[in-house]
């Protein structure tokens, strides 16, 4: 018998916080898988966001920063600029991407930072108990569009993944989602190739990663998934948006 | 000296304290002496804050006026295009470097009297970027392309403000000819403070220029 | 004959049902005999013999709990 | 020795390349922006990080990341950029990274006026963002301390492993003066909490983030026992004239030098006048005031605000002696102005 799955090295022993059935957990797993296999785990440096997954640095076995809300694209930028042959990702929810970092994640994509973002999107602010994100989808339900997110009292929903592939200085924006197995996997992929576009310094990737809140959705976790595939995949389409070569 | 003398430099160089006292110098000979402040860079220790010794002495000021003295916004007088092109003794003072000098490439386009015009580099070896050729000939050429004009003369104004001595001046001074010569320009004049003036004057002679400083604080002068 | 085995840390176990609902042979279930240190039941393979060792449930599963071993 | 005619913002500058700063990360703001150019022309030249950030906040943070992998690192700013900045300073302060902030200050609130002002104190020497914490506060009054100041903060930044900020006027950030070229320092404190990659090591963490009270009140009593620390070694300030002062000013930065040129101005009519100018801010040279205060008949505080330094001196003289004040807006008092305060005081309290 031979292993073939298990605890990535690039984890600690710390037990995830999370909810059950949340996708945190497993978008943390394919990052250190990714790290694992690229052989970088000490030469990477993370830095997590303000959001449900504020405490990634208890998870992470390398070195971590906490970032202030919003601010990790500034943080790591200045680290690549400082340490350039150092590997740079940051772990950001979408309260703090597309709404209070929204400055930081475009100018980072911009300037071409030679960073990877990985972007968790799950249309809600799971930490705060459930308001609505930029990512909240028309018609959905949060604490603070009780009546349903409307496209003329809370606007449209913010497709990052679009928006940042517009960008010269983006190289590698894709993407992907965990509802899944075979999604999964694509999402591991993405996530390697977003990793290797920073070591050929072709610029700034970013992973945009569906994933889901069965707290504040108020479903189950397998339900959770079925919401993704119904729901969040038809607005927020999968795919690569930009492949730069060189 | 032309009809029109525009002081250009490095940041600090010395162009708004020159432009003062060769508008000044100007207006004990001529009528019609006016002063331009086109400083746009940076409003601290500008030519605007002697409006009144100006104006005491017949030089008409035209600078950024009223609140925008101290405005942190770009303002080109708007009289500065019909005082190009009238007959009278105009002294320019631009901001420092090629973003000072900007203001000029616009304005060029208005100079009809170009042969009655004076453009200086004001060199002050003693400031950083201006102690080494490399410095100082990008200098030049980035205000030349900045102001769409070709710099005539260079200004030595060699100092160390309140610590300025002879060997400064001279030293400074030759340096700043080295620089004159491999720009191939003409050292139109070397300005020194009205205390060293005697001293120097059999040395250099006629390109000497006194000069009386109106915008440094007076109580720097023995603290 | 089965060709892979599967490894629980049932403790870390939030028994989400992920890996059951996923698990292409139906072999996974809830432990209803056992209460784990986060107040779970945890997951259990009901049939070991089938398990082929093809890792989905690890895939699947947010919280480590899973180690997958294949001939 | 070598002089160079330098304005106080690119000594300070260069005082801080010569302290081996290799990240500049900031916004443009009047009358500050001076720092920033002189290090968008030199720093790529060096091998070190020249960004100018979308934002302050993002300037800010850049200093949080840079600071992280150990390189000494640098923001610049005036009032309005300073207030963005408060966020970052704070979460800085707690993750005790070392770091120099200057604050070329401009009058406010609000835009203000970029005249020179020193309406910042209060914001400098309380901390000036959310949280229990103070950060060193340094007032340089002259381009040579612009840039002697630029590498002591650098020292005491490393050393006690906290943001240090310098805090000047417009005109000082703008008036030129000779100034001694330093040598550049070499010997740097090793670093190892750095976030530079694991290699051969465990991970490093920084975080300030604190979920249990235990922790949280824990992290603060280390922070409070840092901040007596710093404060019994490293309060600052010059004496000028104190040994028969009657009457005693107190002031900062480059208005301090001009009122030396009173204190000798009124000397000359008669009256024993002196000066106290804190070189630290925070920590605050309370010494220095309690002294005085024992031997002195009246402290006048001079400041480019409405009074906020003259809490500090009042706290300081605890109530031992009248303090009072004189301040002016946008606007830095010629010496004559005080000397007539000083001759207005003196007459008034039979001291002539």
């Amino acid at each position: 018998m031979k292993t073939v799955f298990k605890k990535p090295e690039s984890l600690t022993d710390a037990k995830f916080h999370y909810c059950p059935g949340c996708s945190h957990g497993i978008i943390h797993r394919l990052i250190a898988e990714c790290l694992d296999e690229l052989k970088i785990r000490e030469q990477t440096i993370g830095i997590c966001p303000v959001g449900c997954s504020v405490l990634a640095y208890e998870y992470f076995n390398c070195d971590m920063l906490e970032a202030a809300h919003g601010r990790a694209p500034a943080i790591a930028t200045a680290m690549k600029r400082l340490l350039p042959d150092r590997y740079l990702f940051t772990y950001q929810g979408d309260g703090d991407l597309a709404s209070i970092g929204m400055g930081e994640i475009v100018h980072a994509s911009l300037r071409g930072e030679k960073i990877t973002v990985i972007f968790v999107n799950n249309t809600l602010y799971g930490m705060t108990g459930g308001q609505m994100a930029p990512t909240t989808l028309l018609g959905q339900v949060t604490t603070t569009s009780p009546y349903g997110r409307s496209k003329d009292w809370e606007g449209y929903p913010a497709k990052m993944a679009e928006l940042l592939a517009q960008n010269e200085g983006s190289a590698y924006i894709c993407r992907t989602a965990v509802n899944d197995p075979p999604n999964v996997v694509k999402t591991k992929r993405a996530i390697k190739k977003a990793l290797q576009t920073q070591a050929r310094g072709l610029g700034f990737s970013m992973v945009e990663v569906l994933s889901t809140c069965p707290t504040n959705w108020g479903l189950s976790p397998v339900e959770a998934m079925k919401w993704v595939e119904e729901n969040m995949i038809p607005y927020y389409p999968l795919g690569e948006f930009k492949v730069k070569e060189e | 000296m032309g009809k029109i003398a525009v002081f250009a430099g490095g940041l600090g160089s010395g162009k708004s304290e020159l432009a003062i006292n060769f508008a000044l110098e100007e207006a004990k000979r001529a009528a019609g002496v006016v002063l331009a402040d086109l400083d746009m860079v940076n409003p601290f220790f500008a030519s605007r804050e002697v409006g009144q010794v100006l104006e005491r002495a017949g030089v008409k000021l035209f600078g950024p006026g009223g609140d925008l003295s101290f405005g942190d916004v770009p303002s080109i007088p708007a009289e500065i295009i019909a005082l190009i092109q009238q007959e009278n003794y105009l002294f320019i003072d631009l901001g420092g470097d090629e973003v000072g000098s900007l203001v000029m490439g616009y304005l060029s386009r208005f100079i009809k009297r170009w042969e009655e015009m004076e453009v200086f580099l004001v060199l002050n070896p003693y400031r950083p970027f201006s102690s080494e050729l490399a410095g100082v000939s990008k200098v030049k050429q980035l205000i030349e392309l900045a102001a769409r004009v070709r710099i005539t003369g260079i200004i030595s104004n060699p100092n160390l403000v309140e610590e300025t001595n002879l060997k400064t001046i001279i030293e400074g001074h030759r340096q700043v000819q080295e620089f004159a010569d491999f720009l191939q320009l003409p050292v139109k004049f070397l300005c020194v403070e009205e205390r060293f003036w005697d001293q120097l004057l059999p040395r250099y002679g006629s390109i000497l220029k006194k000069l009386t400083l109106h915008l440094r604080p007076t109580w720097l002068q023995d603290t | 004959m089965a060709r892979g085995r599967v490894i629980f840390l049932a403790e870390r176990c939030k028994a989400c049902g992920l890996c059951v609902e996923f698990c292409p042979k139906n072999i996974l279930v809830f432990d209803d005999h056992t209460i784990n240190v986060l107040g779970f039941h945890p997951v259990m393979l009901l049939q070991p013999d089938e398990c082929t060792g093809c890792g989905i449930c690890g895939l699947m599963c947010p919280d480590l709990v899973i180690q997958v071993e294949r001939e | 020795m070598k002089k160079v005619l330098m304005k106080g913002n690119e000594a300070l500058a260069e005082g801080a390349l010569i302290a081996g700063c290799r990240g500049f990360f900031g916004y443009p703001i009047t009358p500050s922006s001076e720092i920033a150019e002189y290090m968008a022309r030199k720093l790529p030249k060096i091998g070190g990080a020249f960004i100018q950030a979308e934002s302050e906040l993002a300037a800010i943070n850049m200093i949080y990341g840079g600071s992280s992998t150990g390189t000494r690192v640098m923001t610049a700013s005036s009032g309005p950029g300073i207030s963005l900045k408060q966020e970052g300073i704070s979460f800085i302060s707690e993750a005790e990274l070392p770091c120099l902030i200057v604050n070329v200050s401009r009058g406010g609130p609000g835009l203000g006026g970029i005249q020179p002002s020193q309406a910042d104190y209060f914001q400098a020497t309380r901390g000036g963002g959310h949280g229990d914490y103070r950060i060193i506060v340094l007032a340089p009054s002259s381009s040579q301390e612009m840039m002697d100041l630029a590498i002591l903060a650098f020292e005491l930044a490393d050393k006690y492993r906290t943001p240090v900020m310098i805090m000047a006027e417009g005109t000082l950030g703008n008036l030129m003066e000779p100034v001694i070229v330093r040598e550049a320092v070499t010997e740097f404190l090793d670093k190892p909490w750095a976030t530079t990659g694991c290699v051969g090591r465990k991970p490093n963490v920084i975080n300030t983030l604190h979920l249990s009270q235990e922790e949280l009140e824990g992290r603060n009593r280390h922070l409070t026992e840092k901040y007596k620390m710093i404060s019994k070694n490293e309060k600052r300030a010059e004496s000028f004239l104190l040994d028969d002062a009657e009457i005693v000013v107190v002031a900062f930065g480059l208005l301090a030098r001009i009122i030396k040129k009173s204190v000798m101005e009124a000397r000359k009519k008669g009256v024993k006048a002196g000066l106290i100018r804190p070189v630290t801010l925070w920590p605050f040279p309370d010494e220095h005031i309690q002294a005085v205060s024992r031997t002195a008949r009246t402290i006048l505080s001079v400041e480019i605000n409405m009074g906020q330094m003259v809490e500090d001196i009042r706290l300081a003289a605890g109530g031992k002696i009248p303090v009072e004040f004189y301040g002016r807006i946008g606007f830095t008092p010629n010496p004559e102005e005080i000397t007539r305060q000083l001759l207005f005081i003196a007459e008034r309290e039979g001291l002539l």
